[in-house]
C-alpha cells in the first residue's frame, strides 16, 4: 500500500481530507484550489467550489493557475460580480469553509499576507489582503494551508491581515466575527488544531515519518502539542494518482 | 455619450497626468492595450485603482507613471510577487509610490458606493486585522438598529475608469461577459470611462450571463482586438499562462524590464 | 438543500402560523399558486412581506390570512386600488392589518441587506418625506467621511421567500429570467425558501439575461406549470392583463371576493 | 389644422414634448407612460425609456398596462434587478428626467400618493410611495402628470410621500436632495413651472380654450398667473396620430 510522495502531496491530501462532510469552499489559489479540486475529484464529488473570482460551483477538470482561468467560469454554475460574490455569499457566513494561504502564522491562527518589517518601510512587500480577512471572517470554518518553517510560524506577526482566533478566547466574539475561525492548521508536517480552552494552535496530527522535534524546530514559538497526538493516515494510492493528474494537467496548460 | 476613437485618441482625451485612474478586469479582460498607451503617451502622478494591480500595473508602475496605488491584492496571479511594485514600495524605484490598502470585499464596496452615488459602502470587516491602522479610507460605524459595529469604506469615483469588453455596437453599447469583476461598478462609479472592445458589431446579440454598459455611461470606445492580452477575453482569446511565468524574470531586473517596455510597448503603434 | 416536493407538501413544512413571509417577483413570476395553497391551508397571522402587494397579496389579505403587511406599492398595476387591501387598512375587515410602509429603494435595500448578512442598508432616501415618521425600520445616519445625512433601513430576513421562476433542475438549481425584480436577495436573504417552477428538467440551458439560485441555498422545488398566473413567465406564459381588470370589480365587493375564493382557491385542489 | 382633441390627449402632448432635449428618462406608470413612449415615436426616437421594474432602453410597440409587462423586458437594452435599477441608476443621478403622477399636489409641487386623511385611519388608502421618492430626489429633473382639480391641487397634503420643492427655495439643497426637482406640472388644462424664485407653482401656459379662472377655480390654493402666460401650441395631427395609435395599442392587448 505505501507509495513513495512527497511532503507536500501529504499536505495536499490532508487538506482534502479536511473539506469532508462540508458542502461549500470559498478557495484560494495555490494549494488550497489543488487541495479542493483533489476533494471533488476523490471523496467529495458534489462539493461546491466556489472561487472569488465570482464563479459557484466550478467544475475544472485541472486546477486553474490563476483564480480567473476561464475554465472556472465555463464549468460554473453560475457566474457573478465581484460585488456579489463577497457581499451576497460570503459575508452572510452561508459557504461552509474557507482555505487560505499564509506568509506568517502565529499561535492563534492569525494571518499575515501584507508585509514582513515594517508597513512603510517593508522588507517585503507581500501581495496584501485580497479576500482572506473576510473569509476569515465569514466562512462557518477555516483551514489554513501552509509550508512549516520558523519564517512561517511566527511569534507575532509582522502585521495581522486577517484575523484567526485573535488573542484568544472569545476574541472573535468580541470582534463580531461570525464563523468559527480556524479549525486546523494543515501543513507538511501536521496538522495543528486550537486547543478548545486557550484557542492556541496545537499540534494533533504528525504526518507519517515526522516525528514532534523536527515540529517543534520548525514553529517560531514553544509548540503545544496535544496528549493524543495521533498520525496521519498515508495517502491512498487513489489519492496520489488523483492529485498527480490534477498536478500534470495544470503544469500542461502552463 | 459614447464616440469610437483610436486608443491614442481616447487615452489623449481622457486621461490626464495626475488623474485617479482606474483599470478594471479580474483576472479576465484586463485592458493591457490601454495600459500600454499610458505608458507611451508618458503619464505621469497617476493614482492607479485596481483590486488586483497584477501584471498591467506592474509595468505602468515601472514605467513610472503613478504616485500612488489604491489596490486590495499585488500579486502575480499563480506567479509570485510583482517585482516592480515591490521595488516601488521597497526602494521608491523608479519614484516613490504611496499605497492605499484595502481587501477585496473593502474595495468592491468602495466602488459599489461609487456607483451607487453614495459617499460610503458598509461592509463586515476589517475587523480585528492592522488594516484600518494604516489606511484612512476605513471607519467604524455602528447600525442604527441593532447597535452592531460595522465598518464603512469611503466610496471610490475615479476620474477615469478603462475597461475591456468582448463587443460594443456601432451606438457604443458596450457588452461582456464570463467573469464580471468589479467592471460594472468601476464603469458607473467614473466620471469618465473608456472601454476598448474585440470587436464593434452592428448588433449585440443576448449572451448567457452577459452584462451590457448602455451607451449613454460609456464616453469612448476604441476597437482593440486582443487587447486584454496576455490576460484574455473569453469567446475570443486564451489566457498567456507562460506570459505570466515568464514575467516573473523580466520584471525582476530593471534593465530586462525597460528593455521589454522598449522593445513592447514604446517601439509598437 | 434542495428538496423537490408538491407545492401542499412544501407550504404545509415551509410556512407557519405567524411567519414572515416574502413572495417576490415585480410584476413577473409572482407566484400565485403557492398564495392559493397558504389560503387552502388556512395560514393565520402571517406578516406579508413585498414590495408591490398586489393582486397577489389582495387576496391573502382578503382571505384572512395576514395581520401586518412590509411594502413600498400597494395597487393594482395599470387599474387602480386593491380594495381588499383598503378594506383591511380602512375598516379592519376581515381582521386588522398593520403596515409597515416604505419606498421601493428602501423595500430592496432592506432585501439587499438581509442577503447581505447586513443589519442594514444605507441610501440617500425618505429625506423629507413623512415616511420615516410612520415607519420605524428608517434611520438616519452619517458619513464617517464626509458627514452627510443618508438614511439607512433595516435589514428583512423573512422566514420564509416564495418565489416563482422558469425552471429547475434536478437537484434544485433554479434558473429564472426576464423581470428579476428583488428575486434573488429575498431568497437569499430568507430562512427557508420555496420556489414553484414552470418546469424541472434534466439540464439548464444557458439563457441570456438568466440568473441562477444553486441547490444550496433552496429548501423546496414544486413544479407548478402556470403557477404565476395572472402574473406571466417570460418564455411559457403571457400575463392575463384582463384578469387584472376583472380583479377590481371582484375584490371591491366582499362577498364577490368570498365567492371567487371558494371558486378558484378553496374549491381547487 | 385644427382636430378635435380630449383635453387628457392634450396633456399627454404637452408632456411628451417636454421630453426635448433629455436623453433618458424614468418613467412611471399610466399618463407618465403613454407620454414618454409618445415622444419617443414622434419627436425623440432616441430617448432611453428606463422603468422602475429595471428594464433600460425600453422600446415597447405600444405602452404597457403594468410596468412589468413582458414587453418591456423583450425590447429593452439591458435588464437589471430592481436593487440595481435603483441603486447604481436611479440614485446616482445619471437620468435626465422622471415622470410621476400623484393623487395630490401642493403649491411646492410636493406629492402624495400614500393616503387621504389621517395616516393611522385613513379615509382612503393609496397605493404608497413605489419608486415616487427616490425619482423625485435624484433624477435631474422632474415632471408631474397630473388631471387639475381642487381634489388634486390641494392647499396642504395629506402625507408627503415625495418631495418637490419642500417649503420653499433652498429647501432641497437643505433636504440633501440632488436633482432640481419638478421644473413642471401638466395637467389637462395648462402648465405650472416652480417661479424661480418662491419656489411656488405658477400657471405659465393653458392649453387652447381654457381660461384662467378655470384653472384658478381648479386648484385649492391662490395659484399665482406667470405675467408672461403662454397658449400652449395645438396638437399636431402627427401627434395625435401617433398618441392614438398607441393608445389603441395598449387597449387592444388588454
Amino acid at each position: 500500500m505505501t507509495t513513495a510522495y512527497a511532503t507536500d502531496e501529504m499536505m495536499t491530501i490532508a487538506a482534502a481530507r479536511a473539506l469532508e462532510g462540508r458542502r461549500t469552499c470559498f478557495v484560494g489559489i495555490g494549494l488550497p484550489s489543488l487541495a479542493a479540486n483533489l476533494a471533488r475529484a476523490t471523496s467529495i464529488p458534489d462539493i461546491v467550489l466556489i472561487y472569488e473570482s465570482g464563479t459557484i460551483g466550478s467544475k475544472p477538470p485541472h486546477p486553474p493557475l490563476s483564480i480567473g482561468d476561464g475554465v472556472l467560469a465555463e464549468t460554473a454554475d453560475t457566474v457573478v460580480s465581484s460585488a456579489e460574490i463577497f457581499n451576497y455569499w460570503l459575508q452572510p457566513g452561508r459557504i461552509d469553509i474557507g482555505f487560505l494561504g499564509a506568509a506568517q502564522v502565529d499561535r492563534f491562527a492569525n494571518i499575515n499576507t501584507t508585509v514582513i518589517g515594517d508597513y512603510r518601510r517593508p522588507k517585503v512587500r507581500l501581495p496584501g489582503a485580497g479576500g482572506a480577512p473576510e473569509i476569515a471572517a465569514s466562512c462557518r470554518e477555516t483551514v489554513i494551508v501552509v509550508r512549516h518553517s520558523k519564517r512561517v510560524f511566527v511569534d507575532r506577526l509582522d502585521f495581522v491581515t486577517s484575523v484567526g482566533h485573535g488573542d484568544g478566547p472569545g476574541a472573535r466574539e468580541r470582534l463580531g466575527l461570525r464563523g468559527a475561525g480556524p479549525t486546523s492548521v494543515i501543513t507538511d508536517l501536521g496538522i495543528l488544531e486550537p486547543d478548545p480552552e486557550s484557542r492556541e494552535l496545537m499540534l494533533t496530527r504528525l504526518h507519517p515519518g515526522v516525528d514532534v522535534d523536527r515540529a517543534r524546530e520548525a514553529t517560531g514559538w514553544p509548540l503545544k502539542v496535544s496528549g493524543r497526538l495521533a498520525t496521519t493516515a498515508e495517502p491512498t494510492r487513489a489519492e496520489l494518482t488523483a492529485l498527480r493528474r490534477l498536478a500534470a494537467g495544470t503544469e500542461e496548460r502552463t | 455619450m459614447a464616440v469610437t476613437a483610436t486608443l491614442a485618441e481616447a487615452v489623449e482625451a481622457g486621461i490626464g497626468d495626475g488623474d485617479s485612474l482606474a483599470m478594471e478586469g479580474f483576472t479576465h479582460l484586463i485592458p493591457h492595450a490601454a495600459a500600454h498607451e499610458v505608458i507611451r503617451q508618458g503619464r505621469r502622478d497617476l493614482t492607479l485603482i485596481r483590486m488586483t494591480p497584477d501584471v498591467i500595473y506592474d509595468q505602468l508602475i515601472g514605467a513610472g507613471c503613478a504616485s500612488k496605488l489604491v489596490f486590495s491584492w499585488g500579486g502575480n496571479p499563480g506567479v509570485g510577487s510583482l517585482h516592480r511594485l515591490r521595488d516601488a514600495v521597497e526602494h521608491d524605484w523608479p519614484t516613490p509610490l504611496a499605497i492605499e490598502e484595502h481587501s477585496h470585499a473593502g474595495m468592491v464596496n468602495r466602488y459599489v458606493a461609487g456607483a451607487s452615488g453614495l459617499p460610503f459602502a458598509v461592509l463586515r470587516g476589517y475587523s480585528g486585522t492592522d488594516l484600518a491602522e494604516v489606511t484612512d479610507s476605513i471607519a467604524p460605524l455602528t447600525c442604527p438598529f441593532t447597535g452592531e459595529r460595522l465598518t464603512a469604506v469611503s466610496a471610490l469615483n475615479p476620474d477615469v475608469t478603462v475597461i475591456h469588453a468582448q463587443r460594443a455596437d456601432r451606438a457604443g453599447n458596450v457588452q461582456l461577459w464570463g467573469i464580471i469583476g468589479a467592471q460594472k461598478e468601476a464603469a458607473l462609479a467614473a466620471k469618465r470611462t473608456i472601454v476598448t472592445v474585440e470587436e464593434v458589431v452592428d448588433e449585440l446579440p443576448p449572451h448567457p450571463g452577459s452584462i451590457l454598459l448602455p451607451h449613454w455611461v460609456v464616453d469612448w470606445v476604441c476597437e482593440v482586438p486582443g487587447g486584454a492580452a496576455p490576460s484574455y477575453a473569453a469567446g475570443y482569446t486564451e489566457r498567456e499562462n507562460d506570459f505570466y511565468q515568464a514575467w516573473d524574470a523580466i520584471s525582476r531586473d530593471r534593465v530586462a524590464f525597460a528593455e521589454w517596455i522598449d522593445a513592447n510597448v514604446k517601439g509598437q503603434p
